[in-house]
């Protein structure tokens, strides 16, 4: 894939706590028009990564958005840029509707000025992401009485209307239904037409499902990288798996799961 | 108007103003009015921290710094106009009466330096002090603690600096107020009024906050800081608006808080006083327009009647309050009214369909291994 | 003598009179997260126990060892029976605490004036406390030596208690993750009022200090609470070590600004610089590290 | 835009409105300060009600706050000398009717309750207040209001208003006695420690400019803030300076905090002994046995010799809520309840002007537990006896020095030449 406007690409990126390193020099790069997975066990490193990226925590090497750097920049200002994501618990604002929470999504590019006057209509761009996330008809629902999947959804919606070229999605279909999980993904399949789309999970059925290309982390580094055939048949990638569990129990929850 | 219910505030507010300023002057005896009037400036301060607490999430326990602001600035100017041009105040004389009037003393002769004082002294201070607080992200009990200990500071420092600021006996016995004889009764109504109507001024601009995108911004930044942030706002600066806000709200409230008293001193912005400025908020409901500034009202006629005919008992039911309101109205006695008649509309968290997220779900090995 | 001495000595008890106070603090405050502001009037009740207990027994030497323990326990208890009616309802709405207790506060101060004389009683110090230590070429009174071995032993046996014990590391386990540790079988309602108990008992233990070196009366809690949560909140939440260095830092610097200003400025400056030193460290001395990612 | 913007008139039209309405009312109504001198005079009659067999007064005292701890004391004297007026027939036969108000340490509630008790409870005169604050929060009020205010306690003198009598020492009776004690003593060198406030810093002003003329060296002067208890670092200097005596305008319980610390500094009454003048029989024991052999400068002391003291020592006794213990300011309140009765019998009348020009006469006096005091018709102060007592290990005064009969009031400091004229004469043209 080349490198466009909309490319994360991010090198040697590492993350240190106290001397302890939580991502010891990751490289990949993704592009709009894939949906970009990133996996590994426990403590891999994955959310890490993703923290580092959006100004989180601290990290050192690169994350570059286009030409942009996106280390160093404060959170908001990387935000700004155009990279936005959503946390492992949905977090949207429960005290405030459907609306009002793409609202101040949609905002982030209005004068200040424009700030104190109160809301007339609603945005184009507001009406497009609720279609597209299927949310229409919650318009005017306090976001805390959202059932989880239509949370999360609104968190996506939320990245649609602040129109981030880089989407990156903290385990998006955690405690989400399957039928919930299909419309997931094939939502995710439409927005990275036009986007980045990363997305951090642990849900192999669903990676399998819809997954572009995976990187694979191991204790803070790329373990592996390629298309989701790829990934599965390395055999570094199972020694990491099999090593780390044990396989029998890990089949019993894994069936469960499915 | 198709819909009333966007517009009730509005309505109230003009109910309140009505009340305030066309009932209460022909009903009240002068005394009440005067009360009245304390009550509208502490009602004032109280809008204010409605807005930086209520909606805001900063507990606000230092707005005694911006009341002495405003206060201070107007007593100065007050003192010196009692004082006539070229003369010193009583207390000054006292320590030195050779020395000329301290430095920062001298604009204050001026009406137009006193007003722009009032207005804009507050806006430097908290933009400087939020500021620095806020882009280091000192918040909640840290926030509350060190405004509390700033306002402490000021009122030791002022306690501490006689000939410069009068001290602990404060600065009182002024005669004039921008050329007008305090002593008249028509003055002293005006005054109320001036009051008064600032009072219905500030809560339209909370009531315009309140509906903007700010408002809705600043109720996201309270409920979910670092979620405004990865939405691309700075939530520093969506809290400093609303600090600075409060503040120039409670510089005002100290500044109309003079004429009406007659004196103003650093007890009056120390601990105990910024305590009982949230005492109001946290009664009438912190997040609500009405709340804070009908609580303050309460809190300040409760004191003046309660107060003289069994002082002891109006210590307890004030503590009382404090207990009992957080205990069980944790969003004041407004949201009671809100319970009753639904015109409050009040979001209860208690998603329809919860499926609780495991921290970690299915283990990849098994996805790998088939 | 040199001039340089007594304040270092002098703003070390100072010191360690507020680490007294702000111990407890540490506990309630900074493992607990409730903002007591009635902790000063916990001190109040320990100043006052001090008293009774004179009345009871009237040879210093011995009251005021005696004082001790029951100063910690009367506190304490009124610190538990607090926290039982009113702030165990609040522990996920830490801000409202700071509201709830600044009620307490008021109560308890007005029904002090009125139990108590209103000008405050005496509390005798122990005739083995007359004198002084010659300290550096100092002379330093042997009651602020009593308020820094005090405060050491507190903080010892605080220390020691919450380390070694297998108590200690279910506070700290119900600290870090409070419905981790619930279901983990932990019982947090227990623990949450013993930790209460204590942080309040500690504000006894202050309050007889402070009756050995200011006056005992309703209004005495006041001049500790503010400082007292500074030093906690400069040292770090729940961070014992970080309070015990701010509080000495504060107590001596505050002695040293007093030496070269006066009393008045001194407290205005080491307010503000503890202000302007969390713009710099808003998390404190020190902090609890944790990942505090996921 | 334009929709958004619709929003923004509506309020902008609000405002105005408001603004407009303000603006009315201030051109509407209300003397300018070029206007006429009248409108500074008393707007209405006062409104004291002396048709009925009774007569309206007012108590102010604190009964709450940090300052409760002085005032209480003070109410319940009020009290007791109202009750036995009563009991004795009453002022011009009227028994008095007593409205208590609590001033709540908070002196815009001082200001607030003075209002109240002038305009709506119409009172005929008010009784006490503690703190310079206090007082400097009733003045404009009472003055505004043509209303009387009686203050019982000590205070920094440079003042004197028409509407107040003040039954307790100004400064040439009670810091100038002490000063003429220490030059008796041969006393050289001395130190000043105060609280931060405006008593102990004008007193010691005022020290300073008569110990230069005594002779004596000041040595050192240190503040404290008023509620901080702690004093060591302080009191180190005062070791360090070795100071002939300690003259201590400290306040409230920090001089608590101040005795211990001088305690334990290993400084002792024999070596360097202090002078107090706000450490009276009720605040001596909260000090314990530290403070026995230390000084202090009053106009009365419970141990004084006088039968009408003796009197009122048992009737205080005997007085339900009493301490037992009396003090300066309790009897300075006791005074100003029998003096307004004394004022009022000579003037006839209860209406504050009569009351006034009763004053002015001069020759009001009353035969008070520390001597018979006499009002001076022109300052509104007393003549008091100066005493110094030594306190005793009972935390009562031995008294061991006395003024040579009554020193008569001179708040403005007039008949002593060390203090500068200019400043007394820009002090009278200020007030005046």
């Amino acid at each position: 894939m080349t490198v466009t406007d909309g490319s994360l690409v991010v090198t040697d990126l590492r993350v240190e706590f106290d001397g302890f390193v939580a991502v010891g020099g990751v490289s990949f790069d993704a592009h709009p028009g894939e949906v970009r997975f990133l996996i590994g066990p426990n403590g891999a490193g994955k959310t890490t990564c993703i923290d580092a990226i959006t100004g989180l925590s601290k990290g050192s090497g690169s994350a570059r958005l286009g030409g942009q750097e996106l280390l160093g920049k404060p959170a908001h200002k990387i935000v700004r840029l155009g990279v936005g994501r959503t946390f492992q618990t949905a977090s949207v604002f429960d005290e405030l509707t459907v609306l009002q929470n793409l609202d101040i999504a949609a905002g982030l590019h209005r004068s200040s000025l424009s700030l104190l006057r109160a809301r007339r209509g609603v945005d184009p761009a507001i009406h497009r992401a609720l279609e597209e996330t299927g949310l229409s008809r919650e318009l005017a629902t306090p976001a805390g009485i959202l059932s989880h999947g239509q949370k999360q959804w609104l968190e996506i919606a939320m990245l649609l209307v602040q129109d981030a070229k880089v989407l990156l999605l903290d385990e998006p279909v955690a405690g989400m239904s399957l039928d919930e999980r299909t419309a997931t993904g094939e939502l995710l399949g439409r927005v990275a037409a036009t986007r980045t789309v990363l997305v951090v999970e642990h849900d192999m059925d669903f990676m399998r499902r819809f997954a572009s290309r995976v990187t694979v982390l191991h204790q803070g580094k790329v373990l592996s990288e390629g298309s989701v055939a790829e990934v599965q048949s390395d055999p570094r990638v199972q020694e990491v798996y099999l090593g780390t569990a044990a396989a029998p129990s890990v089949m019993t929850i894994g069936r469960e799961d499915d | 108007m198709k819909n009333l219910k966007p517009w009730l505030p509005l309505i109230g507010i003009g109910v309140l103003a009505l009340v305030l300023l066309a009932v209460a002057p022909s009903v009240l005896s002068m005394h009440w009015i005067n009360n009245l009037g304390k009550y509208c400036c502490w009602a004032i301060a109280a809008v204010g921290i409605g807005l930086a607490w209520g909606r805001g999430g900063m507990l606000v326990m230092g707005q005694g710094v911006f009341f002495g602001l405003g206060a201070y600035s107007m007593a100065m100017h007050l003192t010196l106009e009692s004082a006539g041009p070229d003369s010193l105040p009583i207390f000054m004389i006292l320590y030195d009466p050779l020395a000329p009037l301290p430095a920062f003393w001298e604009p204050f002769r001026s009406d137009l330096f006193t007003l722009l004082a009032i207005l804009l002294l507050p806006v430097i201070v908290a933009s400087i002090l939020g500021y620095a607080l806020f882009k280091s992200r000192v918040k909640g009990a840290y926030f509350a603690i060190l405004t509390q200990a700033l306002a402490v500071a000021l009122a030791v420092l002022i306690s501490s600096t006689i000939r410069e600021t009068g001290g602990d006996t404060g600065l009182s016995d002024f005669k004039y107020f921008f050329g007008f004889v305090l002593s008249d009764d028509g003055n002293k109504l005006m005054v109320y009024l001036i009051a008064a109507a600032l009072l219905v001024v500030c809560l339209l601009v909370v009531w315009q906050l309140g509906r903007s995108r700010f408002g809705e911004l600043l109720i996201a930044t309270r409920d979910a800081e670092e979620r405004v942030r990865f939405l691309g706002y700075d939530p520093a600066n969506i809290k400093l608006v609303a600090f600075v806000v409060a503040a120039v709200m409670a510089s005002i409230a100290g500044a109309m808080f003079v004429p009406i008293v007659g004196i103003i001193t650093p007890q009056e912005i120390g601990a105990s006083a910024s305590i009982l400025m949230i005492a109001g908020v946290a009664l009438g409901g912190r997040a609500s327009l009405f709340g804070p500034a009908l609580g303050a009202m309460a809190i300040g006629w409760g004191q003046s009647s309660l107060g003289s005919s069994w002082p002891s008992g109006w210590i307890y039911i004030l503590g009382l309050l404090f207990i009992l309101v957080t205990l069980f109205l944790p969003m004041g006695l407004s949201s009671l009214v809100g319970k009753v008649t639904g015109l409050v509309w009040r979001p209860r968290a208690t998603p329809t369909a919860t499926t609780p997220a495991p921290e970690f779900t299915a283990p990849e090995f098994t996805e790998v291994k088939k | 003598m040199d001039g340089l001495i007594p304040p270092l000595l002098n703003g070390t008890a100072q010191g360690a009179l507020l680490l007294l106070a702000a111990l407890g603090l540490s506990l309630t405050f900074g493992q607990m997260g409730v903002i007591n502001m009635a902790h000063g009037e916990f001190l109040m009740a320990g100043a006052f126990i001090a008293y009774l207990t004179q009345q009871v027994i009237s040879s210093s030497d011995l009251s005021i060892p005696v004082a001790l323990p029951l100063a910690f326990l009367g506190a304490g208890l009124l610190g538990l029976l607090v926290e039982v009616s009113i702030i165990q309802w609040m522990y996920r709405r830490p801000l409202d605490t700071l509201l709830v207790t600044v009620g307490v506060s008021l109560i308890l101060q007005q029904a002090a004036l009125q139990i108590f004389p209103a000008q405050g009683v005496p509390v005798e110090k122990p005739g083995w406390l007359d004198g002084q230590l010659a300290v550096l070429g100092y002379d330093w009174p042997l009651r602020q030596v009593f308020t820094l071995v005090l405060a050491a032993l507190c903080v010892a046996a605080l220390a020691g208690w919450l380390k070694y014990s297998s108590f200690g590391r279910r506070i700290r386990a119900t600290v870090q993750n409070r419905d981790l540790a619930e279901t983990s079988g932990v019982p947090t309602r227990s623990i949450d009022r013993i930790t209460f108990f204590v942080g309040s008992g500690l504000a006894g233990v202050a309050g007889v200090a402070a009756s050995l070196i200011g006056g005992t009366n309703s209004q005495m809690g006041t001049q500790y609470i503010i400082p007292a949560f500074l030093v906690v909140v400069a040292g770090g939440i729940g961070q014992i070590k970080g309070t015990i260095i701010a509080a000495w830092v504060v107590g001596v610097a505050m002695a040293y600004f007093a030496d070269w200003t006066t009393g008045s400025l001194a407290q205005v400056l080491a307010f503000v610089l503890v202000v302007v030193f969390l713009q710099f460290r808003p998390q404190g001395l020190f902090t609890v590290r944790t990942r505090g990612l996921t | 835009m334009l929709i958004t913007s619709r929003g923004r008139v509506k309020t902008l039209l609000a405002t105005g409105a408001l603004a407009a309405t303000t603006a009315l009312i201030l051109s509407g109504c209300g003397a300018r300060a070029g206007d006429t001198v009248e409108t500074t005079a008393p707007a209405a009659a006062s409104c004291i009600d002396t048709t009925g067999d009774t007569i309206k007064l007012g108590f102010l005292n604190s009964l709450t706050g940090g300052m409760a701890i002085s005032e209480k004391t003070v109410s319940n004297v009020l009290h007791m000398a109202a009750d036995e007026i009563n009991a004795d027939g009453g002022i011009l036969g009227k028994q008095i009717e007593y409205v208590q108000e609590d001033g709540a340490t908070d002196w815009p509630t001082f200001a607030e309750k003075t209002e109240k008790l002038l305009t709506q409870d119409c009172v005929a005169a008010i009784f006490g207040g503690w703190t310079s604050s206090s007082r400097k929060a009733v003045k404009p009020v009472v003055e505004e209001n043509n209303g009387l205010f009686f203050y019982p306690v000590q205070y920094e003198g440079l003042e004197a208003s028409p509407n107040i009598y003040y039954t307790g020492a100004t400064t040439n009776q009670q810091i100038l006695p002490a000063m003429d004690f220490l030059a008796s003593e041969g006393v050289k060198t001395l130190f000043l420690a105060g609280s931060d406030y405006v008593f102990p810093r004008t007193a010691n002003a005022i020290i300073k400019l008569y110990a230069a003329e005594l002779g004596i060296e000041i040595v050192g002067e240190e503040y404290v803030p008023l509620d901080k208890d702690d004093w060591t670092t302080q009191v180190a200097k005062i070791a360090e300076a070795k100071p002939d005596f300690v003259f201590n305008t400290i306040n409230g319980s920090s001089n608590v905090g101040f005795i211990k610390a001088y305690y334990d500094a290993g400084l002792t009454p024999e070596t360097t002994p202090i002078i107090s003048v706000s450490i009276a029989e009720e605040e001596a024991p909260a000090m314990g046995h530290e403070v026995t052999g230390n000084y202090a400068s009053w106009n009365y002391f419970q141990s004084l010799d006088t039968p009408d003291n003796a009197t009122f020592i048992d009737a205080w006794k005997a007085y339900p809520g009493s301490s037992g213990v009396t003090s300066d300011p309790m009897e300075a309140a006791y005074i100003s309840m029998y003096l307004y009765k004394a004022l009022v019998e000579k003037a006839g009348s209860f209406e504050v002007d009569d009351v006034n020009a009763a004053a002015a006469e001069g020759g009001v006096t009353f035969d008070a537990p520390e001597g018979t005091v006499t009002l001076d018709g022109e300052n509104h102060h007393i003549s008091k006896p100066g005493h110094i007592g030594k306190i005793n290990a009972e935390n009562q005064f031995d008294i061991v020095w006395s003024s040579d009969g009554v020193i008569e009031p001179d708040p403005y400091l007039e008949e002593y030449d060390w203090f500068p004229a200019d400043v007394r004469d820009a002090l009278v043209t200020s007030a005046g």
